[in-house]
């Protein structure tokens, strides 16, 4: 599907100044470098695919796009036999860079990740993915890293489930997590276990935005501290901007695997009292061609029988019906919750049925 | 036997409280085609309150009779008897109306007979549970207050705004509206005159269910 | 037949007995009810009417005349029928249909005695010009009942996502709707005042 | 530090509910400005007293129903605005007044405010002031000829090439002054050119969406196409029902309005065309030259249906059935932390 015809919302990236950083490394003084024992020998040429599924389960490697543990994934991806490996660098998400940061920064380490990756899972090719709509980059993405191709995704913001609609039909392929196939390098390599994460620290209240390398477990208020604040925040969020959490307590939540960014910004405590005006612009761009007006009015109103007749379990939380929102209305919020709901007074019954 | 005539007063003063502040008109929907239509002036509104008047009373005195002392007969049969009987009522009520002015009944069309039908359709108002003649004489006292006000209200602000008059007194406004005697703005006025209502008698009710009725 | 067909059409659209003439507004509230409530009286209402219209040209073309009998008499006699008529069907009802019966008396006997059926006979006796006019008349009224209930049913879910004041919410909210409608239908009808 | 929940997503668009109403006066502007240099004073005079009495109005209702008014909220003022261009120059303060009272107070509050509103106010508005006062609304000063303000006004009257439709006669206008509006008519609505330009820059700021006013004027010029009314060409009879009234201007600014519409394109591109047939079948059938508020107000009970059947619609594209890849997805997005 052309990207230009995909739904969805333009959002301006401001990835820029993290990205043109070179990665930092930010460990804590406690940070061992931890290493563990194996057997298995360093070379890739002398490993076979399940001795690199078994060091990734060693390494206790976690993918960054969803949490599942990497050599799970693999182990699917084997059996499934899929044709082709994705590493995804996909941060389609304003400031968020701590994917493709990494794939540019330490090229070397994420080729050989992938290509370990490709054989561990017994696929053909490996594809890098970056998203393309990010227009103020200085420096171009290269076409070809380390002689991987670099697909774009295109089209608007929620791009990193459309990944798969790049690539020709009927290919099987699995879509993993750049910074986890880094660290699959540095388990293969130094047999090292995955004690560090990719963050980035960006946003508007931020002296100096930029990408991490941090250990994991070290408190958010940390990492603002290590990159500078140059107000006080109003909000810090864990996550990208469009789908993170505020984080109340700076000082007692840690980033884990799974973190990929540290956003701080002013806040604007003006309180409008907007109404919905009904505009449908939520509708427009819903990249699942869903209706948030109404899922939300009927959410509103406590109607939920209402909601299944909306497809109201296809949203993907992207939050892009907030954001275009010209009333500054909570509406994804609102649909998660609901689902959240759903969910819980179906339990028991088909689980996530669709 | 004087405690049970208070407990029964008392009921009687509950019964009536109850049929004004839920209003069977404004706020039951009920007989509202004639308040749409043709009250658009107070004369026409008196007119019609004449008509219900005459027709209500005596038709739920009579059902109230019939079930009785007639509960052999199958239901429909005695409110076919109702409704001939409103029929009949129609015509003292004709001769009531006549002297009020003298196109009375060209203004009124053929609402004047509906306004003696609608008296039927209290009959089946939800809710409502036939207890005996005496209630039935105050739910149709009632019925009849509750239409009264609806139209009386209704008419006067429609003669207000389109004509400027009060029972044909001009009242000096500089703008007239002549499109509220239109049956829209009948659903307009009745409309505004339910919300009204509708906030007072939730007022009252807020007040912790005070002695007053209105 | 065309005769009907066109009085029933101008009957359902031109001068809805809802929105000209507010004739079934009573018995709009216990229609809305549910889609099968809407259904049931709509039946009801439409077939009442357009007896009652073939029974008010019957007595009309039977009784000539002015006087006494346009003044006391149509209306006592209409409404006399209209008594007789739900009689029998009641009886018939009853003595074959017991289920049936027991199920609909209620919107029966609403749909027998509201401003629709009565006022479609007058209508048949005013507006038709054969017997045939007349049925359509009371169809026309009856249908268009249908209609209304529709657009007011449509309306019922749009009012369910609208933060309606706490005073107008039930009637008087919907009193608005219909009135806006029958604003929007003057349009279609112009200036002049129905009778 | 937060004192209230932040909930996600934590960046939002610039634009606001305010913006989009702002967009909507500034595009009423140029048309307030034609109407000045056509009409002189008395036209921008009408528009300041709408606007006032229906702000003045909205906030009355506002605090009635027991709630704070809110400054930012302009779909008054845009009520306001709106209706006096559909009107003659030389209509009296007080029916502009009324139509804008009429406006919120019964079409607009009573149904919940701001977004709930299920008529449009405008059209409902200028609906109930045609019905009130037909000989004031529908007969039309020469452009030109500047009104006084205030007072006697002695400018002769004349019908508009609406109202020579109506009756079936041709219009004696040529067309480029049709375009340009140089004919006694509406007060704001007859220059074509501005009007399309404000659509435009409407349609750029994406206030408005392209389906449901393109719908109605397709709609509206297929039926005088093919079912002309005026001895005249098929071509002429197009021109003149588009430019002859309000038409156009209803299609932009009521049709435009995003709260009484469909929300979808598809439902809204199906609303225009309901609005468009029904306007010409009540300037075929009706008694009123200007029949487009009319025919708005009843296709606007039609919004929620037309929404519903076109959710039916896109449950079974959703599925997959016309074979669209995208919506085939499986996969969603995994909540990143």
């Amino acid at each position: 599907m052309p990207g230009i015809l995909t739904r969805g919302i333009i959002l301006e990236q401001y990835k820029e100044p993290a990205l043109n950083r070179p990665v930092r490394e930010f460990f804590s003084s406690s940070y061992p470098g931890m290493l563990f024992e194996s057997s298995l020998p360093r070379e890739a040429e002398e490993l076979g695919p399940e001795d690199i599924i078994r060091l990734a389960e060693l390494a206790g490697i976690v993918d960054e796009r969803d949490g599942e543990p990497l050599y799970r994934k693999l182990r699917q991806a084997a059996e499934q036999k899929v044709q082709i490996i994705v590493a995804d660098a996909i941060d389609d998400e304003p400031y968020v860079s701590s994917q493709l940061g990494p794939m540019l920064k330490c090229s070397e380490e994420a080729a050989e990740g992938l290509r370990l990756a490709v054989k561990a899972a017994g696929a053909q090719k490996p594809y890098f993915a970056v998203y393309k709509n990010i227009t103020d980059l200085m420096n171009k993405i290269p076409r070809t890293l380390e002689g991987i191709t670099v697909k774009r995704i295109r089209g608007r913001y929620p791009a990193e489930f459309r990944t798969t609609d790049d690539f020709e039909r009927g290919t099987s392929l699995a879509v993993l997590g750049v910074c986890s196939l880094i660290h699959l390098c540095r388990a293969v390599r130094d047999h090292r276990i995955q004690s560090t994460c990719f963050v980035t620290v960006a946003g508007n209240c931020v002296a100096n935005p930029m990408n991490l390398e941090a250990s994991a477990g070290m408190t958010v208020a940390q990492l603002l501290e290590r990159c500078g604040l140059a107000d006080d925040p109003g909000r810090v969020i864990v996550g990208g901007p469009m789908t993170g959490v505020a984080c109340r307590d700076t000082e007692a939540t840690v980033i884990s695997a799974g973190t990929r960014a540290v956003l701080a910004f002013r806040e604007d405590t003006k309180d409008r009292r907007y109404q919905c005006i009904g505009c449908g612009k939520c509708v427009e761009c819903c990249p699942e061609n869903l209706t948030p007006f109404y899922i939300n009015k009927y959410i509103e109103k406590g109607r939920m029988e209402m909601l299944d007749f909306y497809e109201i379990d296809r949203c993907i939380s992207c939050g892009t019906c907030s954001y275009v929102c010209p009333a500054k209305l909570d509406i994804a919020d609102n649909i998660k919750a609901a689902k959240a709901a759903r969910r819980k007074n179906t339990t028991g019954g088909l689980g996530d049925a669709r | 036997m004087a405690s049970e005539r208070t407990a029964a007063a008392g009921g009687l003063l509950k019964r009536c409280k109850q049929a004004l502040a839920e209003n069977p008109v404004l706020l039951g929907g009920l007989a509202l085609a004639p308040v749409v239509m043709v009250a658009t002036t107070v004369k026409n509104a008196v007119a019609l309150m004449i008509v219900m008047a005459c027709t209500l009373v005596p038709v739920m005195l009579l059902e109230a009779v019939l079930a009785k002392y007639l509960s052999m007969v199958p239901d429909f049969a005695r409110m076919a008897l109702c409704a001939v009987f409103a029929a009949a009522m129609l015509m003292p009520a004709r001769l009531a109306v006549a002297p009020l002015a003298q196109n009375i009944f060209d203004s009124l069309g053929m609402y004047f007979a509906l306004t003696g039908v609608s008296a039927l359709m209290f009959l089946h108002s939800p809710g409502r549970e036939p207890e005996g003649p005496r209630f039935a004489v105050t739910d149709a006292v009632c019925g009849t207050l509750g239409f009264a006000l609806a139209v009386f209200l209704t008419g006067a602000v429609r003669e207000a705004l389109s004509l400027g008059t009060f029972w044909g007194v001009p009242l000096g406004f500089s703008v007239k509206f002549p499109a509220m005697a239109m049956p829209f703005a009948g659903f307009f006025t009745a409309a505004f005159w339910a919300a009204a209502w509708n906030s007072l008698s939730r007022l009252i009710g807020r007040m912790g269910g005070g002695r007053e009725v209105e | 037949m065309t005769s009907f067909l066109l009085v029933a059409a101008v009957a359902v659209f031109l001068e809805n007995a809802l929105f000209a003439r507010a004739l079934d507004i009573s018995v709009l509230l216990p229609a809305l009810h549910s889609r099968r409530t809407i259904w049931i009286y709509g039946l009801a209402v439409t077939l009442s009417s357009s007896a009652a219209g073939g029974v008010a040209w019957g007595l009309h073309s039977l009784l000539q005349g002015g006087g006494w009998y346009a003044s006391y008499g149509q209306p006592f006699l209409f409404l006399t029928a209209q008594a007789f008529l739900y009689a029998v069907v009641c009886a018939g009802l009853r003595a074959y249909k017991k289920e049936l019966y027991r199920a609909i008396r209620v919107p029966l006997t609403i749909s027998f005695f509201n401003c629709a059926a009565l006022g479609s006979m007058f209508l048949a006796v005013y507006k038709a010009g054969s017997f045939w006019g007349a049925v359509g008349t009371g169809a026309g009224v009856g249908v268009g009942f249908l209609l209304a209930c529709a657009l007011v049913r449509v309306a019922e879910g749009r009012l369910a996502i609208c933060n309606v004041p706490r005073a107008f919410q039930g009637l008087p909210v919907r009193l608005m709707y219909i009135g806006l409608l029958a604003l929007a239908t003057y349009g279609l009808i112009g200036h002049q005042l129905p009778v | 530090m937060q004192d209230k929940e932040l909930k996600a997503p934590h960046i939002r668009m610039r634009e606001s509910a305010r913006s989009a109403m702002l967009d909507v006066v500034i595009a009423l502007l140029p048309l307030y400005f034609m109407a000045a240099y056509f009409y002189g004073m008395r036209a921008v005079a009408l528009g300041a007293v709408s606007a006032a009495s229906a702000v003045a109005a909205d906030m009355l209702c506002v605090l009635v129903s027991g709630r704070l008014p809110n400054l930012r909220d302009l779909s008054a003022l845009v009520t306001g605005l709106l209706l006096p261009l559909m009107l003659p120059a030389s209509i009296p303060y007080y029916v502009v007044i009324t139509a804008a009272v009429f406006a919120i107070a019964v079409v607009k509050h009573p149904f919940g405010g701001v977004g709930q509103n299920i008529f449009n106010p405008a059209a409902g508005g200028f609906a109930f002031i045609s019905v009130c006062w037909p000989s004031l609304v529908f007969s039309y000063p020469q452009p030109m000829f500047p009104l006084p303000i205030a007072g006697e006004l002695t400018a002769r009257l004349a019908e508009s090439p609406a109202h020579a439709l109506m009756l079936g006669a041709v219009p004696t206008i040529d067309t480029l002054d049709l375009v340009l509006g140089r004919f006694a008519g509406p007060m704001g609505v007859t220059n074509i050119l501005v009007l399309g330009t404000c659509f435009i820059y409407l349609l750029f700021r994406k206030v408005i969406s392209w389906q449901a006013p393109v719908a109605f004027l397709a709609a509206a010029a297929a039926t005088a196409y093919f079912s002309p009314r005026i001895p005249a060409s098929r071509w002429e009879s197009v021109v003149f029902e588009l430019l002859s009234g309000t038409l156009v201007f209803a299609g932009v600014f009521l049709l435009g309005d995003p709260v009484t519409s469909p929300k979808r394109g598809l439902s809204r591109f199906l609303y225009g065309a309901l609005a468009g047939g029904a306007t010409m079948l009540f300037r075929y059938c009706g008694g009123f030259e200007q029949a487009a508020a009319f025919a708005l107000l009843l296709v606007n009970s039609f919004t929620l249906l037309i929404d519903h059947e076109a959710e039916r619609l896109f449950r079974i594209v959703r599925r997959g059935i016309l074979g669209f890849r995208a919506y085939r997805r499986s996969r969603r997005i995994v909540k990143k932390v």
